[in-house]
């Protein structure tokens, strides 16, 4: 067969965790990376506000407390082995990357310079610390970059461009993907030892997203698909701050600098819900913060949005207020230059899609919905598990579309960089490793099979239904019923819409017929995984009955240790859904109340 | 308001040749361009194809001409064009369909001129960063913002002529590296670019400039190069 | 498949590259017609002859030069704000104020210029 | 910290180089000749017998048959070594300047090495014969 390709480990995703495991993998194995967009174009290279690492560089800190950050963040749901893992890799991860070349800013001794961020304190005094390492407000962009630049430099196999539609799997074991070439509409099959995904979230499920369209949740549904379990879904990340119903991310480093929250009454209400760090507490206590604001009226002129204030003098007013000063321990006194300095990119996104100067003007936002905390469930050297524990030979996943879970119910702001590089490389490591160690797994007879199979039905429905129409509908409910709050009965009515539009699906028919890009076939593709995720988180969350991080329910307000200290696991075999659980990692931390 | 949306339009596996298609739609002045395109994926024809993803002018997919101008489609509002929107691909790349270039030629450009980090001087005895003042910083930071879009190198007259010439990305690109105070191959890369495909094929003509959505000074960039040449000073 | 990355030459003019790309074209267009004008002006000052003085003939003829005034003063001026920028770096990112600048030249000179070649010209009849 | 600053071998020094920068200080160079022509005329009485275009014509191009036809009622200064110097200063840069202009244009389009080898040798030709037909000009008078 002519559009057959064989590689020792194939990396799926060009994103921060791709190229980092791709580099890593390529060091022992013959690579290849192939991605649905030119790697440049991934989604990493839309964060903006830094990745940690307990460098101490500008005050004391220590990766002990980066770890029970950490864990504290995640709600006590992360496994604590993996956290302890990758705060101690942390410093050295990130010094990799500076050693790529990356362009890091600079204290005035030239060494990184790094901010505060939500959730990241001293321990012993609970105050904010600066660890997250920072480029400007484009942090991914500059590791996206850099990466990609260290793997043109080490001459990696890339297939840009090309998107994975089915996983290979022979007895249990990885044997490679197919591919659709969108140049052409071909489809290539890719025999491999190792398979590694690294694919990003599921972002586009919901109305108001920080996420990029790509963000399809094409791995995690093409692994479910194959009877791989996924892990924790109900637990997604709504970001306090997106603009105000464009949902584009305005960075928590804004409050890292020293940003406040408003309500339409002018008072900084973040001092009622979080009394020590106030604007910089985790993002799940920010979120629900800024919803109850809102439900009690005090939305800005009685809409459903609040203020970010960055102008200089609230900046100057509330350090005073706070206590907060300069590293040297001179007094806060910011101009509105230095803030454009610091954070030009939201500047600039203010400036464009709003009209608004956040120098002069408060910045309108609500919660957005922003990171995927579930996934792919793996072991801290990205090996991914079936739903009793044991990995399965020859597949991996990394960055975003795993679970290893570091995150657990919440995840604290610039940790997913450092996931991204951390997990990355050992699954880069592990996946080489194996490789060279195993046989390649002989191919299926036909294995393009399920993907036409798939296409087909895409092309031939009855075209009674309209794709956006769908999409719209699902994005809506799940914003409304599966959003920063939860009850029974909006989830319930959520996955009853959910049916009816996975019935309603069926009855879709792309309009283009031709081979060469046809994204209108990828596209309705795309909803499907859509369609089957939401459907997933939906069911999870409908489970879950507590309160945790990011999974918030009205009905049972309080978190109970007691019956849902668990990660869940959801899988479909034969058509039937599945749903289980497995203990979460505890080593140092004991579980208490989460107070910030 | 209302607008009238011509797009370039061209499908290889039927079309010998392109043509323009028309629609009528009903936007709002804060509209992004890219919204109107995906409204019109979504409800009127289906076949329309274009490349896009972070929709906030940080990935750098959707580079195309709007209104005769390089731009980005998810980052120019309905409101700075007026009622009447024409878009077509960006020139000096083949065009595979509708509003998709090949941008094969545009990452080759940019691969010459050696776009990786060139250190192979032992690390610091610490193992930790290599040191640089924030002043050294600051010296390619404009560089460092760009996202290979390609509305700079699509637009300069030079490149229009013949796709031998590197273009600004990629000059960008070099820039980037050779003022960082931590590579060590300057000479190298300008060896590359101090040629006839390269600085010499400049003629400050400023459509990059103009073009950058992240507003990089790219003409300054290759400006600051070109006297590079002549004086040495990597300052 | 697909269509060639040639661009012609309507449709590179079409491109709104607003005043710099204008600046360049016109450059280049002064550039190249000083070059052909020179080159012809002196091969037939050499040549002399009747031949000759036909063609320098052309050349005085005072629409004519109007067209070559427009090319070396343009040419001129432009050449030497790309000049100065060129030479100073940091003064690109002012090219927007150098081309207000030198339009605010150009236009009072060559106005001037055009004021009295037509004023001679039909002063003295011709 | 190593110097910032690269030798001369190693800055891309190169022809393409060189005749940029030589262009820019060509244009330099031909506006302080000009400036020379025009003072030149203006101290040489032009103001009085000459019109605005003459004075042009003299500082683009300070060669006596320029101004041949003008009111001038002695032509002697205007003829003077210093004059044919300039006047040959100019010549040369702006053929050299011209020239390499017109090469640098057809770079743009013709981009084959040998192509532009061609290029260059018909350029060379090219100035040679003007400079030599332009000097012959100026020092024949
Ligand atoms: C606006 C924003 C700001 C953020 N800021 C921060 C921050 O400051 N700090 C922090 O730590 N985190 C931040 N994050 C989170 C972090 O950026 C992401 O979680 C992370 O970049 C994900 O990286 P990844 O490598 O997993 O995926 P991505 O970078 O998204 O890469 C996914 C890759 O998979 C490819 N792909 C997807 N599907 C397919 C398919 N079917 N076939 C082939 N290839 C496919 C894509 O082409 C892409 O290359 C932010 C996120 C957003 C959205
Ligand atoms: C005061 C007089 C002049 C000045 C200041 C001047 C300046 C310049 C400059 C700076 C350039 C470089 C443009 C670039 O590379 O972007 C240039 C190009 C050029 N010049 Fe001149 N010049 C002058 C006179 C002339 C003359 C007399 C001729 C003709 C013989 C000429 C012909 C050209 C040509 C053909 C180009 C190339 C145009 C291009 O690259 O687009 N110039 N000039
Ligand atoms: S320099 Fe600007 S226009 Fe050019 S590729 Fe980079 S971001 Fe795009
Ligand atoms: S448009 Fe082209 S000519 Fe130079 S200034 Fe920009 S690269
Ligand atoms: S879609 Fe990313 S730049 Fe426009």
């Amino acid at each position: 067969m002519t559009n057959q390709h064989q590689f020792e480990v194939i990396v799926v995703g060009a994103g921060g965790a791709g190229l980092m495991a791709g580099l890593y993998a390529s060091k022992t194995a013959k690579t290849a990376v192939i991605s649905k967009l030119y790697p440049t174009r991934s989604h990493t290279g839309a964060a903006q506000g830094g990745i940690s690492a307990a460098f101490g560089n500008s005050e004391e800190d220590r990766a002990e407390w980066h770890t029970y950050d950490t864990v504290k963040g995640s709600d006590y749901l992360g496994d604590q082995d993996a956290i302890e893992f990758m705060c101690n890799e942390a410093p050295q991860a990130v010094l990799e990357l500076e050693h790529y070349g990356l362009p890091f800013d600079r204290t005035p001794e030239g060494r990184i310079s790094q901010r505060p961020f939500g959730g990241h304190t001293n321990n012993a005094t609970g105050k904010p610390v600066r660890r997250a390492c920072h480029a400007a407000d484009r942090t991914g962009h500059m590791i996206l970059q850099t990466l990609y630049q260290q793997c043109l430099k080490n001459n990696i196999n890339f297939f840009d461009e090309f998107q994975v539609i089915d996983l290979l799997m022979v007895d249990g074991k990885a044997a490679g993907v197919v591919a659709v070439e969108l140049a052409t509409g071909e489809l290539h099959t890719f025999h491999a030892k190792s398979v590694i995904f690294a694919t990003g979230g599921h972002g586009r499920v919901w109305e108001i997203t920080s996420n990029a369209y790509a963000y399809s949740g094409d791995g995690a549904a093409v692994a479910y698909r194959r009877g791989i379990p996924l892990e924790d879904m109900e637990f997604f990340q709504f970001h306090p701050t997106g603009i105000y119903k464009l949902g584009i991310l305005i960075t928590e480093a804004v409050r890292g600098e020293g940003g406040i929250l408003l309500n339409g009454k002018g008072e900084r209400f973040m001092t009622k819900y979080a009394p020590n760090v106030k604007d910089l507490a985790s993002r799940d206590v920010v979120s629900r913060a800024i919803y109850l604001e809102i439900r009690d009226g005090n939305g800005v002129n009685g809409s459903n949005y609040v203020y970010l204030d960055v102008r200089p003098e609230t900046v100057n007013k509330y350090a005073v207020l706070d206590g907060r000063t300069n590293p040297d321990g001179s007094p806060v006194n910011v101009t509105g230059e230095q803030i454009l300095k610091k954070l030009p990119d939201i500047i600039d996104f203010n400036r464009v899609y709003l009209g608004v100067d956040p120098i002069t003007q408060p910045m309108p936002i609500q919660p957005t919905a922003h990171y995927t905390m579930g996934g792919i469930p793996t072991n801290k050297f990205g090996e991914v598990l079936s739903e009793n524990g044991t990995p399965y030979p020859g597949l991996y996943a990394a960055g975003e579309v795993a679970c290893v879970s570091i995150h657990g119910a919440n995840r604290l702001g610039t940790n997913s960089l450092l996931d991204l590089v951390v997990f990355g490389k050992y699954a880069g490591l592990r996946a080489a490793e194996y490789a060279n160690s195993a046989e390649y797994t002989p191919l299926p007879k036909d294995p393009t099979l399920n993907t036409a199979q798939q296409f087909d039905l895409l092309r031939n429905g009855d075209g009674k239904e309209n794709l956006t129409d769908i999409s719209k509908e699902m994005k809506k409910i799940m914003f409304d019923d599966v959003g920063v709050f939860r009850t029974e009965a909006g989830m319930q009515r959520a996955l009853d819409k959910l049916a009816e539009l996975r019935e309603r699906y069926k009855h879709v028919r792309v309009q283009d017929t031709g081979k060469v890009f046809n994204t209108d076939l990828l596209n309705a593709w795309e909803l499907g995984n859509l369609l089957e995720l939401a459907e997933v988180v939906t069911l999870s969350a409908l489970n879950r009955k507590e309160s945790r991080g990011g999974h918030a329910r009205e009905d049972f307000p309080k978190r109970d240790d007691q019956n849902w200290l668990k990660h869940t696991l959801v899988w479909k075999r034969n058509g039937k859904l599945e749903i289980g659980y497995k203990p979460v990692v505890i080593t140092k931390y004991q579980p208490k109340e989460r107070v910030y | 308001m209302n607008v009238t949306l011509k797009v370039f339009r061209y499908n290889p596996d039927v079309d010998k040749k392109w043509h323009y298609d028309t629609f009528n739609i009903e936007a709002q002045p804060t509209d992004r361009v890219l919204d109107l395109l995906e409204y019109v994926k979504g409800y009127l024809d289906g076949t329309l194809t274009f490349r896009r993803s972070c929709a906030h002018g940080v990935c750098g997919s959707d580079a195309m001409r709007i209104n005769g101008k390089n731009s980005l489609a998810c980052k120019t509002l309905v409101r700075d064009l007026g009622e009447k929107i024409t878009v077509d691909p960006i020139l000096g790349l083949p065009v595979k369909k509708d509003l998709i270039v090949d941008m094969e030629p545009f990452f080759d450009n940019y691969k010459k001129v050696l776009p990786w980090f060139i250190n192979d001087s032992p690390l610091p005895a610490d193992g930790k960063e290599r040191l640089q003042s924030p002043e050294q910083r600051e010296r390619f930071d404009d560089s460092t913002k760009c996202i290979l879009c390609a509305c700079c190198t699509t637009s300069c007259p030079s490149f229009w002529a013949s796709d031998d010439y590197l273009g600004p990305a990629a000059l960008v690109a070099a820039h980037r590296f050779i003022f960082d105070s931590r590579d060590e191959a300057a000479a190298e890369r300008i060896e590359i670019i101090a040629e006839t495909h390269g600085l010499a094929r400049c003629h400050t003509a400023f459509n990059c400039t103009m073009a950058c959505p992240r507003d990089i000074q790219v003409t300054k960039a290759i400006g600051e190069l070109k006297m590079l040449t002549i004086t040495g000073k990597l300052e | 498949m697909g269509i060639t990355r040639n661009v012609g030459l309507m449709t590179a003019l079409r491109y709104k590259g607003q005043g710099p790309m204008l600046t360049f074209v016109l450059h280049r267009l002064g550039g190249m017609g000083m070059a052909v004008f020179i080159a012809i002006h002196m091969l037939s000052s050499f040549l002399g002859g009747k031949g000759g003085q036909f063609v320098n003939a052309i050349y005085e003829h005072w629409s004519f030069q109007l067209v070559i005034f427009f090319f070396v003063l343009f040419h001129a001026i432009n050449g030497l704000r790309i000049t100065i920028i060129d030479l100073l770096p940091k003064l690109l990112e002012y090219q927007r104020e150098a081309i207000w600048v030198e339009w605010l030249v150009f236009i009072p000179v060559y106005g001037f210029a055009v004021f009295v070649i037509v004023s001679t010209a039909l002063g003295s009849g011709g | 910290m190593k110097s910032r600053n690269l030798p001369l071998n190693k800055r891309g020094f190169n022809f393409e180089m060189i005749m940029w920068i030589f262009t820019r200080l060509s244009a330099l160079a031909m506006y302080t000749l000009l400036l020379i022509g025009f003072i030149g005329a203006l101290l040489m009485g032009a103001r009085e017998q000459m019109n605005f275009a003459d004075v042009m014509r003299w500082a683009f191009m300070p060669n006596p048959s320029h101004v041949i036809n003008t009111n001038i009622p002695d032509i002697a200064p205007w003829t003077a070594l210093f004059w044919q110097l300039v006047a040959s200063a100019l010549l040369l840069v702006a053929t050299a300047h011209g020239v390499h202009g017109l090469v640098v244009i057809a770079d743009d389009y013709i981009v084959t090495s040998n192509g532009r080898k061609i290029v260059r040798l018909i350029s060379m030709l090219m100035m040679a014969s003007t400079s030599l037909i332009g000097l012959y000009i100026l020092w024949t008078f």
